[in-house]
């Protein structure tokens, strides 16, 4: 029949490009256009290396966070999390230095105690809130403040600091690169990679657009909810853990400020690249255009002085409700 | 034939044309949906509306009603023509739909649903009381039994059929469309709802009635137009035509033979038994056995606990007592996934809210239950692709694209979408409650036949349905239950309506014996 | 309860330790307590820390109608909003010492402990104008939009008109390292001649020095950062070139007015009246008077 | 039947008890044993009203939250809107005193921006989220970056102060009581108490219900889906107004910092009282336990300086937690 002609025709392009990614990419286009209006060096390499290796932190957590919208769920103690993994690494890295020496097996074993708390921390929020039955919500407006008054006790109030001789030897996990591109964008452009295939190409990610959508239908198909909902937090705790891995060499310290509200920016990424809060329909390059989309609006915000400074929140909230109705509008023109 | 088509312009009853519909099309995307099709209904009349799964039937009642707008042709109602912008002015005008998909609000009580978007006041507040007696009254005149402050989502499907149809006689309609709105009910509520059908076409509300069950047809129906790919075949009376007409005309052959005849050996081995199976509240003590190749079914009335039976023994209900034994072997079934090590598959009877996936599109919903057979890590979107080619042929599945979301479905097709996702995974035992729910006449032959298919390959079928016709037909043997208890196994001879009905109805009374003993 | 009846209670109401500043506010009120109750056994000193305002305003009446304190030691959150609740905690009999930030209606306070903003600002711009011989291009990183920030940087300002000292832009940095690092890239990536850097703040400068380094231009600025963390101060000393100078602001002046308070209760001398802390400038000599190793700050 | 009878009973019962509000109000009896046990002081007259009153604020605004939350959205903006209005109100009533003189007009004039203002917001958040059709999520988002801006720079970065020449005539709205009842907890019972008929006993209650429950079937029932959604948006900033109206004469200025972060503790009193965030099902009275709730934990950690400060976040997670994990439990247990 002509008709599934047709139809295997469209899927077979909508395997080259996913036109509904189309939106976000539009959107983020035009601020690339705004941007290069505004400032001739918004397009140098320079400034583009940086809104990448920028985005990169925010990005990679927000990766994790479409596997947990995904499935119905939120995560609100990401950034509190990130805070408290970047100083408890710190501690440790520091502790080890005086037995291990200043070397590549200190920063190593403290990269595997913060998969080990990341892992750890997201298994807790996702056991809580399926185990105990409680909203995401709830659970995770909980341990986010748990996270982060451990990170403030750690620091006794204060700023807990990488020791200096190590942190050399650390240093290129966020100032080096491979082959020209910055190392935090290898990685989550692999964190993307990797969550893209999850996402779409294995049972597991499956399951999660399943249980986003119809937790009961999910249930009558055999799929353990509980088990892939907690699945879906241990994902995003080890993203917090990546994320925080390549920032700590950055400034080399944590305090009770690192990372505050990176949980709405991580949220906002992930709605802005076109997954629905209420789950059941997520997509991970939407969501890193959402991240380097929100990147790019505080840049481009800093290479201007037209705007008064005070009215900077309003200019980046303008942006983001104006981009995500210019991308849902293309949408529409789609469908007709 | 002749004397029929010719009558096909006139009413049966002798009310005024009320509304009428011409050259009717309509399509979504790309695919058309309707060509040119005209109806007429009459005030008195009870008008049928016949077709495949997938004709078009339901779209074709949208538009009437104002929840869709025709691509073209015209509606005129009362002699002046009309264009409703949204269902509300349909309502407005008299014309009220029940939808084929329940459209209940699960989180909210029968009452609240029933006066929803029109609730009952005292000034500015809700009248509640009023509201609650009122609902009473209108579940009483349909002798349904359930407390207006019951949440939807607490109630078994047929229930909330009974409740969409409250709400609709609620409306008082002039012109009142039910789309299959018997797939759900049992015997004895199809019997009230058509005593309330003849009461309204008696006070001259004109009726179109879209079912799937020829004998409703014949017992209520005055005139039927019957479609077929979204074309109007032919509008005549009834009582010209015999059910095998009716499926003629409808499928365009002659559909051969309904039922697969094969018998079961009765020596086979035992696959399955169950033993003092217990779920608090729901079943009580229940054991049988499941023989290799036969099919089992599974009668009684509404809430029985014949789905709570089912669900406890694959691992859905929490049971509180019982033994699974698995070809003579004891086995542990906690969930789904160890029902399905065991071989062992369920067909859910809420295709809508346990079933299918209604946002997304056929592949995913096709592999979700059978996912692990395409790949532990990667998917194998090739073999996706094959198993749904091979599914959309085998049972049929017409859908216009298949990119369309389930949701949007004929229901009939989605019953055959679910039907297929449950046997991808390729069990020897199936369990399958209410397989034929809206499914049109000749897919539902093609259906028996499957079944029949597989006990020849020596699976078994548990079958669980509230149509008679179908569980005599099929059924080795039929163990019936009431109240939560196995009251009847009925084997060879005793297969018959009259001592289902026995067992399913009689033993009733004894119902409070063991509530209180 | 008799006993405990009989002990001084002085209550001290801060900030959470929610950012670099504050942090050492909190470590150096921690020690404080340990030390005066330690010294001083019949004083019981109670610290609450707010997240905000409003949260500062119930953590004042929960002081007096709960704790029933003697005495309160508060530094506000902003000075407006919490005028009226420390006066109602003034009108409830109590003794009150502000610091830092002083109240909007005069002769609220007993003590007043203030650290000097505007002073702050203007020091530092009295620093980049000599350093410069009065000409060239400096980029501002401000902190959190508020009444601290207005200070400093009109004291800035102020003291750096009629040079020729061009501000190439003012940016908030939000008193926080990630966001001093992110602004000043991108200042970077926008003005290829940047002579100095006020930052205002040492957590700000900490990101300022990363992103300067990164982008390889540390020979062509130097940064004044403000407050006094060791980290910085620790630079100083060294003798870094990129951070020549930091002001001192420093968080222990909560222990001072705890200090100062207590006084009223364990001494007869007078303590009423305003104690003016400096903006003192630390250079690499005299660094090491104002290095603290084992604080958090 | 015996089973309708059953069900019968027990919806008899519950019209008197609801049974299911029950768990938060367990859960706040048991925070308030432990504060008994913590301190003499907690059960002092005092103490309560300070509680009572401080519950008023977020207590408010977390009633508009319910409407919102229970039609199936979410409204970010409530903190940033707050300040917004804060800020205007002092703007208006400092110029209206130059005219007026600092009396009850002036006041009144004051009130009535507030109003105007809080309406306003909330139907721009209402209007952008349905005819836009984005989710509120990012709008919501996005005017909080606007309103938080506004507010700064109407305050130019500082603090917008309240003429003191008018704060006697004001303070009373805040300070003052009527028949020994302070002015904000009777304001907030009369919110209660309107929120609570409004939601369930009137039709629009009902079609909030409906439409957070399920869209589609609102819609097929003659529902105007999008003017609801949109008056529940415009019944919180209608909260959020008369939360600012009790604000003002508090603390007589408005700042970038008022109001941050209430958005999440009117969130979470609306969920802590048994609403949930998906929608569909709603309990004011569970609302306004919730907001009492948080105030609560937070005098609590006031009673007591045996836990670090730098824990207080901790302790109060921890407390939110098991507070809902309490109410849950008991839940569990009815239905067996
Ligand atoms: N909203 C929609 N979008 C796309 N396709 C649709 C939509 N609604 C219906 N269709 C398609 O229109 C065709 C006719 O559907 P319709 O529901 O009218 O069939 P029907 O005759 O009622 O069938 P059944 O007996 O199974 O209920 C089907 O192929 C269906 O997939
Ligand atoms: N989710 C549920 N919550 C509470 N009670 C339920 C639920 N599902 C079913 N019940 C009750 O359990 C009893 C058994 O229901 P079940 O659906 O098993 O009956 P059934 O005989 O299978 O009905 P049908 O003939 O419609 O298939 C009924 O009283 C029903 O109301
Ligand atoms: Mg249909
Ligand atoms: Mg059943």
């Amino acid at each position: 029949m002509g008709n599934s002609g047709r139809s295997a025709g469209r899927t077979a392009a909508g395997r080259f490009i996913d036109f509904k990614a189309m939106g976000p990419f539009m959107a983020l286009v035009a601020l690339f256009v705004l941007g290069a209006l505004i400032n001739d060096a918004f397009l140098s390499s320079g400034n583009l290396s940086n809104i990448f290796t920028r985005s990169a932190f925010i990005g990679i957590i927000a990766v994790g966070a479409t596997f947990v919208i995904t499935a119905g769920g939120i995560d609100l103690s990401v950034g509190s999390m990130a805070a408290f993994i970047s100083g408890a690494m710190i501690v440790v890295m520091n502790t080890l230095i005086a037995t291990l020496g200043a070397g590549v097996e200190t920063v190593l074993l403290g990269i595997a105690v913060s998969v080990v708390l990341g892992v750890a921390a997201g298994a807790i929020n996702g056991l809580v809130t399926t185990r105990g039955k409680i909203e995401a919500f709830i659970v995770t407006l909980g341990t986010m403040g748990i996270y982060r008054s451990l990170v403030t006790y750690m620091a006794d109030g204060g700023t807990l600091s990488l020791d200096f001789a190590i942190r050399d030897t650390y240093r290129p996990l966020y100032y080096g690169d491979i082959l020209g591109i910055p190392v935090p964008v290898v990685v989550f452009f692999a964190v993307a990679v990797g969550g893209y295939v999850l996402l779409n190409m294995t049972p597991f990610g499956r399951k999660c657009f399943a249980i986003g959508s119809n937790e009961q239908v999910a249930r009558y198909s055999a799929i353990h909810v509980d088990r892939i909902k907690t699945l879906t937090y241990v994902i995003q705790g080890l993203c917090v853990s990546i994320a925080t891995i390549i920032y700590v060499p950055r400034l080399g310290s944590a305090s009770s400020s690192t990372g505050v509200l990176w949980e709405l920016e991580a949220i906002a990424a992930v709605i802005i690249g076109g997954t629905m809060l209420k789950g059941g329909y997520g997509r991970i390059w939407g969501t890193v255009i959402g991240a380097i989309m929100l990147t790019t609006i505080g840049n481009i915000l800093n290479l201007t002085d037209v705007i008064s400074n005070y009215l900077n929140g309003a200019v980046q909230g303008l942006i983001i409700i104006v981009a995500v109705l210019l991308q849902r509008g293309d949408w529409r023109r789609k469908k007709n | 034939m002749k004397n029929a088509a010719k009558n096909a312009a006139e009413p049966v009853v002798s009310g005024q044309l009320r509304l009428s519909a011409r050259q009717i099309c309509k399509s979504f995307g790309a695919a058309q949906v309707l060509f040119d099709v005209p109806i007429d209904l009459y005030a008195g009349e009870v008008h049928a509306l016949l077709g495949e799964n997938g004709a078009g039937k339901s779209t074709l009642v949208k538009i009437l009603s104002g929840y869709h707008a025709p691509d073209s042709g015209e509606i005129v109602l009362d002699g002046s023509p009309v264009s409703f912008d949204s269902s509300e002015d349909g309502e407005a005008r008299g014309i009220i739909l029940i939808h084929q998909e329940l459209n209940l609000a699960d989180q909210l009580t029968v009452e609240e649903n029933i006066f929803l978007g029109r609730e009952m006041t005292r000034g500015w507040f809700l009248d509640k009381a009023a509201m609650r007696d009122e609902a009473a009254r209108l579940l009483a005149g349909l002798q349904c039994d359930i407390d207006p402050c019951t949440r939807i989502r607490d109630l078994p499907v047929s229930d909330r059929q009974m409740v969409e149809i409250a709400k609709a006689l609620s409306k008082q309609a002039d012109i009142l469309i039910l789309d299959e709105p018997t797939a759900v009910l049992t015997g004895r509520e199809v019997d009230i709802l058509f005593d309330q059908i003849r009461r309204l076409r008696e006070r001259g509300v004109a009726i179109l009635y879209i079912s799937h069950k020829l004998d409703e047809i014949k017992a209520i129906a005055d005139r039927v137009t019957v479609l077929r790919d979204g074309s109007h075949i032919t509008t005549q009376a009834v009582a010209g035509l015999e059910k095998d007409d009716m499926a003629r005309l409808m499928v365009g052959r002659d559909i051969a033979q309904m039922f697969p005849d094969q018998i079961a050996d009765p020596s086979a081995p035992v696959v399955l038994s169950v033993r003092n199976l217990s779920v608090p509240g729901q079943v009580y003590d229940a054991g049988f056995d499941l023989r290799r190749g036969e099919v089992l079914g599974f009668a009684g009335i509404v809430g029985a606990g014949r789905t709570a039976l089912m669900e406890a023994i694959i691992g859905l209900r929490p049971r509180s007592s019982g033994a699974i034994l698995r070809d003579g072997q004891p086995v542990v079934i906690d969930n789904l996934r160890d029902a399905g090590r065991c071989g062992i598959a369920y067909l859910t009877k809420d295709r809508k809210g346990s079933g299918l996936l209604l946002n997304m599109e056929m592949r995913p919903n096709l592999t979700l239950l059978a996912l692990d057979r395409f790949g532990r890590f990667l998917l194998n979107r090739k073999a996706e692709d094959a198993a749904l080619e091979k599914a959309i042929a085998a049972f049929d599945i017409r859908a216009a694209d298949r990119t369309t979301k389930v949701g949007d479905f004929s229901g009939g097709n989605q019953q055959k979408l679910l039907l297929a996702k449950v046997m991808e995974c390729n069990p020897d035992i199936v369990i399958i409650d209410e397989p034929t729910r809206g499914i049109d006449i000749g897919t539902k032959s093609q259906i028996y036949h499957f079944i029949g298919d597989l006990t020849a390959q020596g699976k078994s079928v548990i079958l669980l349905s509230s149509e008679m016709t179908e569980m005599l037909g099929l059924s080795d043997r039929i163990i019936v239950m009431a109240a939560g208890r196995i009251t009847g196994i009925l084997d060879g001879e005793d297969r018959t309506e009259h001592q289902i009905m026995r067992h399913a109805t009689g033993i009733s009374d004894n119902q409070g014996v063991s509530v209180h003993g | 309860a008799a006993q405990a009846q009989e002990k001084i209670k002085i209550g001290v109401s801060i900030p959470a330790a929610t950012h670099g500043w504050a942090g050492g506010l909190n470590w150096h009120a921690g020690e404080a307590e340990k030390r005066l109750e330690a010294a001083y056994p019949n004083l019981d000193i109670i610290i609450v820390t707010a997240n905000g305002a409003t949260e500062q305003a119930n953590d004042l009446e929960d002081l007096v109608s709960v704790q029933n304190i003697d005495a309160l030691v508060v530094l506000p959150f902003e000075s407006d909003p919490l005028t009226v609740p420390v006066q109602q905690v003034k009108q409830a009999g109590k003794f009150v010492t502000v610091v830092d930030r002083g109240l909007s209606l005069p002769g609220i306070e007993d003590v007043y402990v203030a650290g000097n903003n505007p002073e702050l600002g203007r020091v530092s711009g009295e620093y980049i104008k000599g350093r410069l011989d009065g000409k060239g291009k400096i980029v501002i990183l401000r902190g959190i939009p508020t009444v601290i920030d207005e200070e400093r940087v009109e004291g800035f300002l102020a003291e750096i008109e009629g040079t020729d000292i061009e501000v190439l832009d003012m940016k908030h940095a939000n008193w926080n390292r990630d966001d001093g690092f992110e602004v000043m890239q991108d200042f970077l990536s926008r003005f290829p001649q940047i002579d100095a850097v006020w930052a205002q703040d040492d957590d700000i400068a900490l990101g300022v020095i990363e992103a300067v380094n990164q982008a390889d231009r540390a020979d062509e600025m130097f940064i004044v950062g403000g407050a006094g963390m060791k980290d910085i101060i620790k630079r100083v000393m060294d003798g870094d070139a990129l951070v020549p100078i930091d002001v001192l602001y420093p968080p222990s002046m909560i222990a001072t007015a705890m200090d100062i308070t207590a006084l009223k209760f364990v001494s007869n001398g007078a303590v009423e009246g305003r104690y003016i802390l400096g903006a003192t400038v630390v250079t690499q000599e005299n660094a090491s008077n104002f290095y603290f190793p084992d604080s958090p700050f």
